[in-house]
């Protein structure tokens, strides 16, 4: 059994593909902050961040729509803040019944919902866009030399590394959970809600158990090739001065933005 | 049997062709991610048959056996006992055909012996009592009835792997599907697994990369690569074709 | 199967730039504290060890079991993170996992990472961890699984209201929606939380009880921390009914403090011209009641807990 | 080769006795939990040695490879190179001793192939470009130059094993030692995998429950059972030996 599904990087041969992963991270960084400092309703600063993203897009090589599609994720969230269609003070722009409750939206609050939604779906568009042209351990590189502490990069890189092993694990415990989720005629099957929630926490502590002790499995290997405390590695990344140019670039655009998101 | 894809083919022993057990018909089978694991594969089980699954890694074995009861596919090409597979006889079918997986760690995630082989029947509704009697005689035949108090995490890989069988036969299903039953077991626990096996009155269905155990145990043997079915047949037979054995990554025992 | 994200994971864009600083500020101050202490406990194992379970929080995410009309109930994991490696390794490992869901999967976003961690990590170890600390002289198994269950319960809660407040101060919803929305949700969530927990830390009783004993890593300074567990616990059960029951009062309070001008309208204006906050007489009296509220039930408790160490 | 203890002896094939690699003496060691793992275990190991180590489940043989490098015990009945293990060499020791575990996934701990067989040289704390050549060669010798940037999760389970062989490779070691290598891999992979293990020109102490790679690829082949030694010899002695084998749950390949 092998569960690649995690993996979100996708092998091209690009101009952002070839950056290097700080240049990516910090631009993403910059440009989501910039559009959560846009006002409501610059329709205008969106658009230009839109067409940045676009342009990333295109150097990347992944299609136009590639981000585009991957980035209803963030919309069920949405319906948390669904509530200031209504309660914002402003012109009634429409007004229905729904139930017991006259509900009217306002033009503020239309302006407002509008606004977080589109900010959203531009910030989780990059962040899509860096990890589908970022592998992820030179992401973990980039926050190394972006200096995060290393004990967190190292927890993370090791996670990355037994996500996979771990996830397949957990598959396959709940294939056999399935295989033998039986009924017999006559009889009701399934068991109490507690009992399979039991059942479930169990699963649980049967990994636990066995990632404890995998974990002390891997203490020994990695003493035995001479770790003694300290992590070294070896530094794969260097800015070059394309590098250097495209962050300046992407930082001097965002930055337009915000002023026509101002003007 | 007839196959609509070219391969050898020897003759099939024929016990009892009415009492239909397992047929699978022109199965396809591709994971989410394109990967096409299974081509037209097309096979017949019958009652009481011991069957041997042979295959080089990748070939399709574990995802065959996941089709047979319902973990993947189920899109009515598999018919166990006379019923199609079917959403809505996945639990019925699921009592019939006891699979057991690879890595006996996976098939046992509680605590104790006794809760993971009643597992199956408490999950099927039988009443407290038909559960212990199933329970005591599924540790019974696999000869661990003095383990039923144990902690599982605490058994050894040969004990875990008959303890897995229990979980199954506590279901008491028609056909026991076995995946690669001897791997990891040291010549001792082999052993017993293998007497165990030989005992066992119940079709099987058992892939395996241990060519000894295939000549030992299993008349008939399947052999897969790269998702079809390209060999079917007489063990004996299918073990002195050479040709046939390298060509998909096998030796002979 | 697929991964399938958690509703309390707020993506980008939902929060303002001063409520993300504010708990990027919060949450780097802990993780440091976090960073030095299972320096000194766990020593050279911890990078392993903590890498691992990270995983393992992760995978076990994934483990669900059927309620009822095609909902299932899973694990955050938050509780049972600082339950088995101790509150500071188990900030850790969460922090760990919240940021490989948003950095892989955009489950929860990048710049709001900080309040993720702060709401779905800290509180949640804090809390889990604290809570079931409080018994730990006793020495039955059955009172300390109980606990462990009401402190993942609360873990989940305490997520959720915060979650709900950072929200609200953004501008994103109103208190008297969001607050109960979120808590109604979380109590179910948190059901499945607390069953799933006590029935893993059972397994883990029965099989390994020398991982949750005394003498293990999880056990560090477990006084202090039954006491700062206990107290956030605490302010969240008083604090939500009042909060969904009497939403002015918390609003005005916010008003007052200049919170709600900040989230709302100019982000340049993070410091607006307030001066120190004048408490209304409502605010005043709620406050008030609440922190006597807080001291009684905090006195009863750790007068129960003195007598079940003094039978123990 | 003198033991204090009463097994079977053969007679020992000498490879230049002087240049003497690894010699352990009378060896004992308990788990914290009481249980006794090795009881008095001597053995020497000449350059060059290719040795098998076999025995049951639970005899005590992967107890004492973790011994070899000084991961349990180092109470100094364990001599490399005429170096006793000691806690200041141990850092030397682990250069010299190469341990491969048995689950590759617990031996390839980094995202990436290159970082994972970079680990020990940089450990070592080799200078930049002494670590890149270095993994060059280990992937060299394991045939695996093409994979240095590819991610571990992705390769196969044989892959795997190669890479895990290469990441103790990388550290130039003078003994290797491998805990069942050919667990789990299927006919093919198992193929590559001897064929590796019989090019790579390096004194090896094997374990496995493999009869027939034992036979195929080593010389000299010691018994375990219970945490003894319980015989030390000539393959091809010790395979003809029904009663040994069979007293220790072994079996003729
Ligand atoms: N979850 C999955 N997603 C994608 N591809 C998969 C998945 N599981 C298996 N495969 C692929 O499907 C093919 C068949 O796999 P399968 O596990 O059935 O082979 P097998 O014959 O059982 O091999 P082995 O002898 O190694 O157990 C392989 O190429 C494998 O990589
Ligand atoms: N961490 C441990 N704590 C306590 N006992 C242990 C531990 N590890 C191993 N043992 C016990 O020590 C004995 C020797 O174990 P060891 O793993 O060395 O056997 P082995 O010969 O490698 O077996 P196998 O062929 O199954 O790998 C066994 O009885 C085992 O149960
Ligand atoms: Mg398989
Ligand atoms: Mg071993």
């Amino acid at each position: 059994m092998h569960f690649d599904a995690f993996d979100r990087y996708h092998e091209k041969e690009s101009f952002i593909h070839h950056l290097d992963p700080r240049v990516k991270v910090v631009v993403t960084i910059v440009f989501i902050v910039s559009n959560a400092l846009l006002p409501d309703g610059a329709w205008m600063a969106f658009a230009f961040a839109w067409l940045f993203l676009l342009l990333a897009n295109v150097f990347s090589k992944l299609g136009l729509t590639y981000t585009t599609k991957r980035s209803l994720i963030a919309l069920p969230f949405a319906f948390i803040a669904i509530t200031i269609l209504f309660s914002m003070p402003g012109e009634p722009v429409a007004s229905f019944k729904l139930l017991m409750w006259n509900l009217t939206i306002t033009d503020t609050g239309l302006l407002r919902f509008v606004s977080i939604l589109i900010r959203s779906w531009l910030s989780v568009q990059l962040a899509i866009l860096l990890v589908a042209t970022t592998r992820f351990p030179d992401l973990i590189h980039a926050f190394e030399h972006l200096r995060v502490p290393a004990i967190l990069t190292t927890i993370i890189a090791f996670l990355y590394r037994y996500l996979f092993v771990l996830t397949d694990e957990v598959l396959r415990l709940m294939r056999a959970r399935e295989s033998r989720s039986a009924a017999s005629a006559g009889n009701r099957s399934g068991g109490g809600v507690l009992w399979r929630a039991k059942v479930a926490g169990n699963m649980a502590g049967q990994l636990f158990l066995r990632s404890y002790e995998r974990s002390d499995r891997i203490y020994n290997a990695m003493l035995s090739r001479g770790y003694t405390g300290h992590l070294y590695t070896l530094n794969p990344h260097e800015m070059q001065s394309r590098d250097y140019f495209v962050t300046a670039f992407a930082i001097a655009v965002i930055f337009i933005v915000q002023i026509i998101g101002r003007l | 049997m007839p196959h609509s894809h070219p391969h050898t083919t020897f003759s099939i022993p024929k016990n009892n062709e009415d009492a239909l057990c397992v047929q699978v018909r022109d199965l396809h089978f591709s994971y989410p991610d394109g990967h096409m694991a299974l081509e037209s594969v097309s096979l017949k089980l019958c009652d009481g048959d011991k069957v041997a699954l042979v295959g080089p890694n990748g070939a399709g074995k574990s995802t065959l056996m996941l089709h047979l009861n319902g973990i993947l596919g189920a899109r009515g090409e598999v018919e166990i006992r006379g019923q199609r597979l079917t959403r809505d006889n996945l639990p019925a079918i699921r009592a019939m055909v006891g699979l057991v997986f690879q890595n006996p760690d996976d098939q046992l995630f509680s605590p104790t012996v006794f809760e993971d082989v009643a597992f199956g029947p408490l999950h099927m509704g039988l009443p407290e009592e038909d559960v212990r009697a199933r329970v005591d005689s599924a540790l019974e035949a696999v000869r661990m009835s003095s383990y039923k108090d144990r902690l599982s995490h605490h058994l050894s890989v040969g004990e875990k792997k008959r303890i897995a069988i229990a979980t199954v036969l506590s279901m008491n299903p028609s056909i026991l599907i076995l995946d690669e039953p001897s791997a990891g077991l040291d010549p001792r626990a082999r052993r017993t697994l293998i007497n165990l096996l030989r005992e066992l009155p119940i079709t099987m269905l058992v892939s395996t990369h241990d060519m000894r155990l295939v000549q030992e145990l299993f008349p008939r043997t399947i052999v897969m690569d790269e998702g079809r079915v390209v060999a079917d047949g007489l063990t004996s037979e299918i073990l002195e074709d050479e040709k046939l054995l390298t060509a998909h990554g096998l030796e002979k025992p | 199967m697929h991964y399938s994200p958690v509703p309390m994971h707020i993506p980008d864009g939902f929060l303002t730039i001063f409520v993300s600083v504010i708990c990027w500020g919060i949450t780097i101050f802990t993780l440091g504290l976090s960073i030095s202490k299972t320096n000194k406990a766990l020593g050279e194992k911890q990078i392993p060890l903590m890498g691992v379970m990270a995983a393992f929080i992760f995978a076990a995410q994934m483990i669900n079991f059927p309620v009822a009309g095609g909902t299932s109930g899973h694990l955050l994991g938050g509780a049972m993170a600082a339950i088995v490696l101790g509150p500071w390794a188990g900030m850790l490992v969460m922090t760990a996992v919240i940021a490989v869901q948003a950095l892989l999967f955009q489950d929860g976003g990048l710049v709001v990472m900080g309040a993720n961690i702060l709401n779905m990590g800290l509180l949640t170890s804090a809390v889990g961890y604290g809570l079931y600390r409080s018994v730990s002289g006793q020495s039955n198994n059955k009172v300390k699984l109980a606990v462990a269950g009401v402190a993942a319960w609360l873990s989940v809660m305490t997520g959720a209201l915060i979650t709900s407040l950072e929200l609200w101060l953004s501008g994103i919803s109103d208190l008297q929606v969001v607050v109960p929305a979120m808590l109604w949700v979380h109590a179910v969530i948190g059901l499945g939380e607390a069953l799933i927990t006590v029935s893993a830390l059972g397994f883990i009783f029965r099989t390994r009880p020398d991982l949750l004993g005394e003498g293990s890593e999880s056990a560090m300074g477990s006084r202090n921390w039954a006491y700062v567990g206990g107290l956030i616990a605490l302010i969240v059960v008083l604090f939500s009914p009042f909060a969904s029951s009497n939403p002015d009062g918390l609003e005005r309070v916010a008003g007052d403090l200049g919170f709600l001008n900040a989230g709302q309208s100019a982000p340049y204006s993070i410091i607006p011209d307030y001066t120190l906050p004048f408490l209304g007489e409502t605010a005043l009296s709620t406050i008030a009641a609440g922190v006597i509220g807080v001291l009684v039930v905090g006195v009863i408790a750790i007068l129960i807990g003195r007598g079940m160490k003094a039978k123990a």
